[in-house]
C-alpha cells in the first residue's frame, strides 16, 4: 500500500466514524463530515454536471470537440447548415434559469422551468402508461385456474390469489365512493394485501441494508485496522 | 412489569449497539452456518456445468463500489466457475465503474487459473447506452466494442475472432446493481436473440424479476447477498458472501428476537393497563 | 432485372470456369425502407453465396455496394462476416427520398463476385407506429374521461370524494408546530421538475404554506434539485400572498443542500435535529433515504407525514410516519386539499379509468381460462392479454 | 404573460415527447429537445450552488450558530468543484481520488445507518396492535425467518414443507408482494398521466408561482 492510499484510508476511516456518531446523538464530529459532505458532493455534481451534460450536450455540438468542428464553424466557415445550432435554444433555455439571481425579473426563469416541466409531463404520460399501467395489467390477465396436463392446484392458488389482490387493492384506490357495504369489503381486502405486500418488501429489504453495513465494518477492520497494522510491518 | 415497560420503549441506541455487535463479530470471528440452496441458483449453476467447455459466456458488469457488498461476491464464484469449466469469458460493462469492478474481479480470481488475455478471457469495457449497446451487439460486438480496455483491436484478440455478434454466446450473466442492468438483457438479449440470460442482482432489486424467472426469460438469478453464499456454496469455494451471510443471520436474528419482545411487551402491558402501549400509534396509518 | 443477373452469374461463371475456380454470387438479394424508424436508413438482405457452403477457398466476406443510378459509380457502404444462415445489414447512411441500387460482393482470398444490382429502394420516415394503436387508444380514452369530468366540474357538478386520513391530519399537524413555535418542515422528494410526483408534492405545499401563513409558523424547505428549489420559492411565495401576508415570506428558508442522495440525507438529518420541526411532510419520490429521514424525524418527536408512489420505499414510511399516502392518494392530495372543482373532476376521470381496468381484468382472467383449452374466435385466441401487448 | 408563454413552451415540449411515441418521424427531434432538458439542469445547478454559498456565507457573516462548520462547506465545495472543473473527472484523477476517500465513505456509511433504522422502525412497528399491523408484521417476520440460513436450521425432517419459511416467503413475494406492488403501480400511473394531461393543459400551473 502506497502511503497516498494509507493517507486515504485515514481519511476515509475518521469521516466513516464521524457518521456513525450521528446514531448516538448530535455531535461537533458529525457537524463536522455533515458540513463536508453536503460541500463536497455539490461540487461533485456541478463538476458532473460540466464534463458531462453541459459539454457534451451545448459546447460541442456548437464549438466542436477535439477533431470534430461545431455548428459555428461548419456555418460560419464552411457557409453549410449545421441543425447543431439549433441547442443555441437550448443555452437561451438554461440562460433564462440565471435570472433567478434577481428577484425582479426571477419570472424569467419560467422559461426553463415549464421546458422542464412540460417534458417531464410528456415523458411521464407515456412511460406510466405504458410501463406501469399496461404492461401491469397484461400481467394480471392470467388463468385462475391452471391446467397443464390436468389440475395445477398450487399454480391455480397462486394465481387466483393474485388476481383477488390487485382487483381488492385497486378497489382500495377508488376515490369517489365511501367505502362502506361492498366496496367497503373489498377495498378492506384490498388493505390487506397492501400490508402483506408491505411487510414483505420490508423484511426482504433488511438484508440488503445489512449488507451495507457489513460493507463499512469489513472497510474498517480489514481495510483500515488491519491494513495500518500491516503497514506498520505489525501483522 | 417494570421491566417490559422498559423494554417497549427501550432507547434505540441498545438496539442500534446489538445490531453492530451482530454484524462486527462474525466478521472477527466466522461462524460457517451452512447455507441452503435455492432452485433459481442452481439452475444457473446447472446451466454453467452444462455448457461444453471453452463456450462463450459474457458477463456483464453493471454495479460500482456501492453495492460491492452484495454483488461482487458473485462476481467471483461466477467467474471462478467459469474458468474451472474451461469457459471462455467475456467481460463488459453497461456502468462506468463496472469495468473497474470486472479488473478487481480478475485480479481477485484469476491468479488461480493458468490464463492468458485474449485467449481465455477478455475485457471489453464500458459502453453507454443499456439497451442500444445490447441491440447493436445483436449484430455486431465488434462495432460496439473496436477496441479492449487496454485499447487492442477486439477483432483481433483470438477469443474475440469467433464471437461476432451476440449469436455466438452461449450464455450472458448479468450482475446488476439497478438500471441498465438485468431488464434490458432480458427485454434486447432474451426477447430480439434468444440469448439465455441469467442475473444477479441486489437483494433490493431481486424482488422485481421474479416475473423474468416465471416466464423463463431469466434461467436463474442470484438474490443478494444470499444469492452470492448461495453460488459459492455451489462452487465449494466458500468466499466473503458465506462469511458475511454470518453477519446477516445474527443480525436479522436480533432484530426477530427483538420483534418478538415487543409484542410480548405490547401485550402484557395493554392487558395491564388498557391502551397504555408504549410510543405513538406507528402501526399502519393513514388507513381506517 | 433477373435476366441481367442472370447473365453476370453465367458470364462470371464462365471466367471462374476459365481460370479453374469458381466463387458464386450471394442470392436472394432484398432492400428495402426499414419500416417503423425516422427515415435515414435501409434494410438490405441476402442469402449466402452457394460457394460459402462448398467452396475449398473459405468466403472472407461480403461487402454492400451502393449506387444512386443502377449504372451509376458503386461505392462500398459495409461489410459482414461470413458464417450466417442468412445476412441483413441496415444502411443507416441513406437520405430520405434519393433512389438507391444495390449490390453484394462476395470476396474470398483470391476474387471477388458481385450480385446484379437491385433496387430502386427508397429511405423514408414513418408517421405512424401501427403496433403502438392499444397504446394510443388508452391514452385517448383516459384522457378523454378525465377531461369529461373537469368539464361537468366546471359547469357546476358537484363531486364526493372518500376520506384520506392522511390529508385530515394535515391542518392539525400545522396547527400543533404552530402551538409549540416550532417549524414544519416540508421535503418535496429528491427528484427534479420532470418528475410527476414533485409536481404533485409542489402542489401540496402550496397548500400548506397558505396553511403555514394563516397560522404564522415557519416553513423549511429543503431541496436537492436547483429547479425543485426555484418553483418551490415561487409556490410558497404565491401561497403567503394568497394567504395576505406576503411580508411573512422567507426566501431563505426554502434552500438548495445538493443534488447528491445522501449529502442531502445528511444535510436535512441536520436541519431536523437542530431546528426540532415539530410537523415533518415527505412528499414526493424517494429512495433509500425514505428511513433515514422518518427515523430521525420520529426521533424528534415530530408528527409526520408522507406519500410516494415509489412502491418499494412505501414499506418504510408506512412503519415510521405517523399517516402514509399510498401511491394514487399522493396524487389525489391536491383535489382533497384545495376542493378545487376542477381538481376532483380529473380524480373522478381517473375512477372511472379504475372502473375500466377493472373490467378487462375481470373479463380477460376468463379469457385467459378458456385459452388453455385452445378455445378460438375466427381462427385467434380469445386471450386478452394480447391486447395490452405494447412494442 | 408571465405565465402564459412558459404554459405553451410546457404545451409544445410535453405533446412532442408524447407523440413521438406514436410518430417515429419524429424521433430526432425527441432526442433533441430531450438533451435540451440536460443542458437546462446543467445550468439550474448554478442557481443551488450559489443559493447554497449565499446562505452559508450570511452565515459566516452574521456569526450565526454553527458558523464555522459554514466554512467547511464552502471549503469542500470550492475543492471538490474546482478540482473536477479543472483536473477532469476520469479515473486516477486528483477528483477521483477525493471521490474514493471522502465523498464515498461518507455517502456509503449515510447509506448504511439504514441497517440501523430498519431494525428500530421493525422494533416499533411490528407491534400486532390491528389486524393490518398484524399482517405487515406476519409478512415481515416470515421473510426475514425465510431469508436467512438460520430460518431453515431448527426445521425438523417432518415439517411440512409449506410451512418452512424459506417456503412461505418465496410465495409471501411472489403473491402477496406482487399483488400489492401491482395495484400501486396502475393507481399511481393513472395518477400521473391524469397529472400530465392537467400540466399540459395548463389546468394544473401551480408550479409556475403567482400573477
Amino acid at each position: 500500500m502506497d502511503g497516498l492510499t494509507l493517507v486515504g484510508i485515514w481519511i476515509a476511516a475518521v469521516l466513516t466514524l464521524c457518521i456513525l456518531s450521528f446514531l448516538y446523538k448530535d455531535n461537533p464530529f458529525y457537524k463536522f463530515a455533515e458540513y463536508l459532505f453536503v460541500g463536497v458532493s455539490a461540487g461533485f455534481w456541478i463538476a458532473y454536471n460540466y464534463h458531462n451534460l453541459l459539454k457534451p450536450n451545448l459546447l460541442q455540438p456548437l464549438f466542436g470537440a477535439p477533431g470534430e468542428k461545431g455548428a459555428f464553424a461548419v456555418i460560419f466557415q464552411d457557409g453549410r447548415m449545421d441543425f447543431r445550432v439549433l441547442t443555441v435554444i437550448a443555452g437561451l433555455l438554461g440562460l433564462t434559469m440565471l435570472f433567478r439571481f434577481f428577484p425582479k425579473v426571477a419570472w424569467v426563469s419560467r422559461y426553463g422551468i415549464a421546458f422542464s416541466v412540460g417534458l417531464g409531463a410528456g415523458l411521464a404520460f407515456i412511460v406510466y402508461l405504458h410501463a406501469n399501467c399496461l404492461a401491469q395489467i397484461k400481467g394480471t390477465i392470467i388463468p385462475p385456474l391452471v391446467f397443464n396436463d390436468g389440475f395445477d392446484l398450487g399454480a391455480s392458488l397462486a394465481n387466483t390469489l393474485l388476481i383477488v389482490g390487485v382487483v381488492s387493492a385497486l378497489v382500495y384506490f377508488y376515490f369517489s365512493k365511501e367505502h362502506t357495504g361492498v366496496v367497503g369489503g373489498v377495498a378492506r381486502l384490498g388493505i390487506w394485501f397492501l400490508m402483506v405486500s408491505f411487510g414483505a418488501a420490508f423484511g426482504y429489504t433488511v438484508m440488503a441494508r445489512i449488507s451495507l453495513l457489513i460493507g463499512r465494518m469489513e472497510f474498517l477492520i480489514n481495510d483500515w485496522i488491519k491494513g495500518t497494522l500491516a503497514a506498520l510491518g505489525l501483522l | 412489569m417494570k421491566f417490559v415497560l422498559w423494554l417497549a420503549d427501550i432507547d434505540r441506541r441498545i438496539l442500534f449497539l446489538l445490531i453492530a455487535v451482530a454484524v462486527v463479530v462474525p466478521i472477527l470471528a466466522p461462524i460457517g452456518m451452512p447455507v441452503t440452496v435455492t432452485p433459481q441458483s442452481k439452475s444457473i449453476y446447472d446451466e454453467v456445468e452444462a455448457l461444453p467447455p471453452g463456450s462463450n459466456v459474457i458477463v456483464s458488469f453493471d454495479y460500482d463500489p456501492a453495492t460491492e457488498p452484495e454483488v461482487h461476491p458473485m462476481a467471483l464464484s461466477f467467474l471462478r466457475h467459469c474458468f474451472e469449466k474451461q469457459h471462455k469469458v467475456i467481460i463488459m460493462a453497461l456502468w462506468p465503474q463496472g469495468a473497474q469492478m470486472a479488473v478487481r474481479a480478475l485480479a481477485e480470481v484469476g491468479g488461480d487459473f493458468d490464463l492468458e488475455y485474449g485467449r481465455d478471457y477478455v475485457n471489453l469495457g464500458y459502453k453507454p447506452g443499456g439497451d442500444i449497446v445490447i441491440k447493436s451487439m445483436g449484430s455486431s460486438i465488434w462495432e460496439v466494442f473496436p477496441r479492449d480496455m487496454a485499447g487492442r483491436s477486439t477483432a483481433s484478440l483470438p477469443l474475440m475472432a469467433k464471437v461476432q455478434s451476440l449469436n455466438d454466446v452461449a450464455l450472458v450473466m448479468d450482475l446488476s446493481a439497478g438500471d441498465p442492468g438485468i431488464p434490458a438483457w432480458v427485454r434486447v438479449g432474451n426477447a430480439l436473440y434468444h440469448r439465455k440470460i441469467a442475473g444477479g442482482s441486489t437483494a433490493v432489486s431481486a424482488p422485481q424479476f421474479f416475473p423474468y424467472l416465471q416466464t423463463g426469460q431469466l434461467i436463474g438469478l442470484l438474490g443478494g447477498l444470499k444469492g452470492a453464499a448461495e453460488y459459492e456454496t455451489l462452487i465449494k469455494y466458500p468466499g466473503a458472501a458465506t462469511r458475511r451471510m454470518d453477519s446477516q443471520s445474527v443480525a436479522h436474528l436480533v432484530i426477530i428476537i427483538f420483534i418478538i419482545f415487543a409484542n410480548v411487551s405490547y401485550f402484557i402491558s395493554r392487558r395491564h393497563k388498557e391502551g397504555a402501549g408504549a410510543g405513538r400509534a406507528a402501526g399502519p396509518p393513514g388507513t381506517p | 432485372m433477373r435476366s441481367a443477373f442472370l447473365g453476370v452469374v453465367s458470364i462470371l461463371a464462365l471466367v471462374a470456369a476459365a481460370t479453374g475456380q469458381t466463387l458464386r454470387a450471394a442470392e436472394g438479394l432484398n432492400a428495402s425502407d426499414t419500416p417503423i424508424d425516422a427515415g435515414g436508413s435501409i434494410d438490405v438482405t441476402w442469402q449466402p453465396s452457394p460457394s460459402e457452403a462448398a467452396g475449398k477457398t473459405p468466403v472472407l466476406g461480403y461487402e454492400v455496394w451502393r449506387a444512386e443510378r443502377v449504372t451509376g459509380e458503386y461505392k462500398k457502404v459495409g461489410s459482414v462476416d461470413p458464417g450466417k444462415p442468412s445476412y441483413a445489414f441496415t444502411d443507416n447512411a441513406a437520405e430520405n427520398g434519393v433512389t438507391y441500387f444495390y449490390k453484394i460482393r462476395v470476396r474470398n482470398e483470391k476474387m471477388s463476385t458481385d450480385t446484379a444490382p437491385l433496387g430502386p429502394a427508397k429511405a423514408s420516415a414513418q408517421w405512424f407506429h401501427p403496433e403502438r394503436l392499444n397504446m394510443l387508444i388508452a391514452s385517448i380514452a383516459l384522457s378523454a374521461f378525465v377531461l369529461y369530468y373537469i368539464s361537468q366540474a366546471r359547469a357546476g357538478r358537484e363531486f364526493f370524494i372518500r376520506r384520506i386520513a392522511g390529508l385530515e391530519a394535515v391542518q392539525e399537524a400545522v396547527g400543533r408546530a404552530t402551538e409549540m413555535g416550532k417549524p414544519v418542515l416540508f421535503v418535496p422528494g429528491i427528484a427534479d421538475v420532470d418528475d410527476i410526483q414533485t409536481i404533485a408534492s409542489l402542489t401540496i405545499l402550496g397548500r400548506v404554506a397558505t396553511m403555514v401563513a394563516e397560522y404564522d409558523a415557519d416553513l423549511l424547505v429543503p431541496c436537492s434539485r436547483s429547479l425543485v428549489m426555484s418553483t418551490a420559492q415561487e409556490v410558497v411565495k404565491e401561497a403567503y400572498l394568497e394567504a395576505g401576508r406576503p411580508d411573512a415570506y422567507q426566501r431563505e428558508n426554502i434552500r438548495y443542500l445538493t443534488d447528491d442522495q445522501f449529502g442531502f440525507v445528511a444535510g436535512v438529518d441536520g436541519i431536523m435535529i437542530r431546528d426540532k420541526p415539530a410537523a415533518n411532510f415527505y412528499l414526493g419520490t424517494f429512495y433509500a433515504e425514505s428511513l433515514i429521514l422518518a427515523e430521525t424525524g420520529h426521533s424528534i418527536g415530530a408528527i409526520q407525514i408522507a406519500g410516494t408512489a415509489m412502491p418499494s420505499q412505501l414499506p418504510f414510511f408506512i412503519a415510521a410516519c405517523d399517516y402514509t399516502l399510498i401511491g394514487e392518494e399522493l396524487f389525489a392530495a391536491s383535489a382533497y386539499l384545495s376542493r378545487e372543482p376542477r381538481l376532483l373532476g380529473s380524480l373522478l376521470g381517473q375512477d372511472w379509468g379504475k372502473v375500466i381496468i377493472l373490467v378487462f381484468i375481470i373479463l380477460g382472467v376468463f379469457t385467459a381460462f378458456l385459452d388453455q383449452f385452445g378455445v378460438e374466435i375466427f381462427g385467434r385466441s380469445i386471450n386478452l392479454a394480447q391486447l395490452f401487448d405494447v412494442r | 404573460m408571465r405565465r402564459e408563454i412558459p404554459m405553451i413552451v410546457a404545451f409544445v415540449a410535453g405533446v412532442i415527447i408524447i407523440l413521438e411515441f406514436f410518430v417515429p418521424a419524429l424521433r430526432d427531434v425527441a432526442a433533441g429537445i430531450q438533451n435540451w432538458y440536460l443542458v437546462v439542469v446543467a445550468f439550474a445547478i448554478l442557481v443551488g450552488a450559489f443559493n447554497l454559498l449565499r446562505m452559508n456565507y450570511m452565515k459566516i457573516r452574521h456569526r450565526r450558530a454553527d458558523w464555522p462548520y459554514s466554512i467547511i462547506l464552502i471549503i469542500g465545495l470550492f475543492g471538490m468543484g474546482l478540482t473536477g472543473l479543472i483536473g477532469g473527472i476520469d479515473a486516477d484523477t486528483t477528483f477521483d481520488w477525493l471521490f474514493n476517500y471522502f465523498m464515498f465513505p461518507m455517502s456509503s456509511t449515510m447509506f448504511a445507518l439504514l441497517a440501523f433504522f430498519v431494525a428500530s422502525a421493525a422494533y416499533r412497528a411490528f407491534r400486532a396492535r390491528t389486524v393490518d399491523a398484524t399482517l405487515l408484521l406476519a409478512a415481515a417476520f416470515i421473510v426475514m425467518l425465510g431469508q436467512v440460513p438460520l430460518g431453515s436450521f431448527w426445521v425438523p425432517s417432518w415439517w411440512p414443507f409449506f410451512l418452512s419459511p424459506a417456503w412461505l416467503k418465496d410465495r409471501i413475494m411472489e403473491i402477496g408482494n406482487t399483488a400489492g406492488q401491482r395495484a400501486i403501480l396502475i393507481g399511481a400511473s393513472l395518477g400521473v398521466v391524469s397529472t400530465s394531461l392537467r400540466i399540459l393543459l395548463g389546468i394544473e400551473r401551480s408550479y409556475l408561482g403567482e400573477e
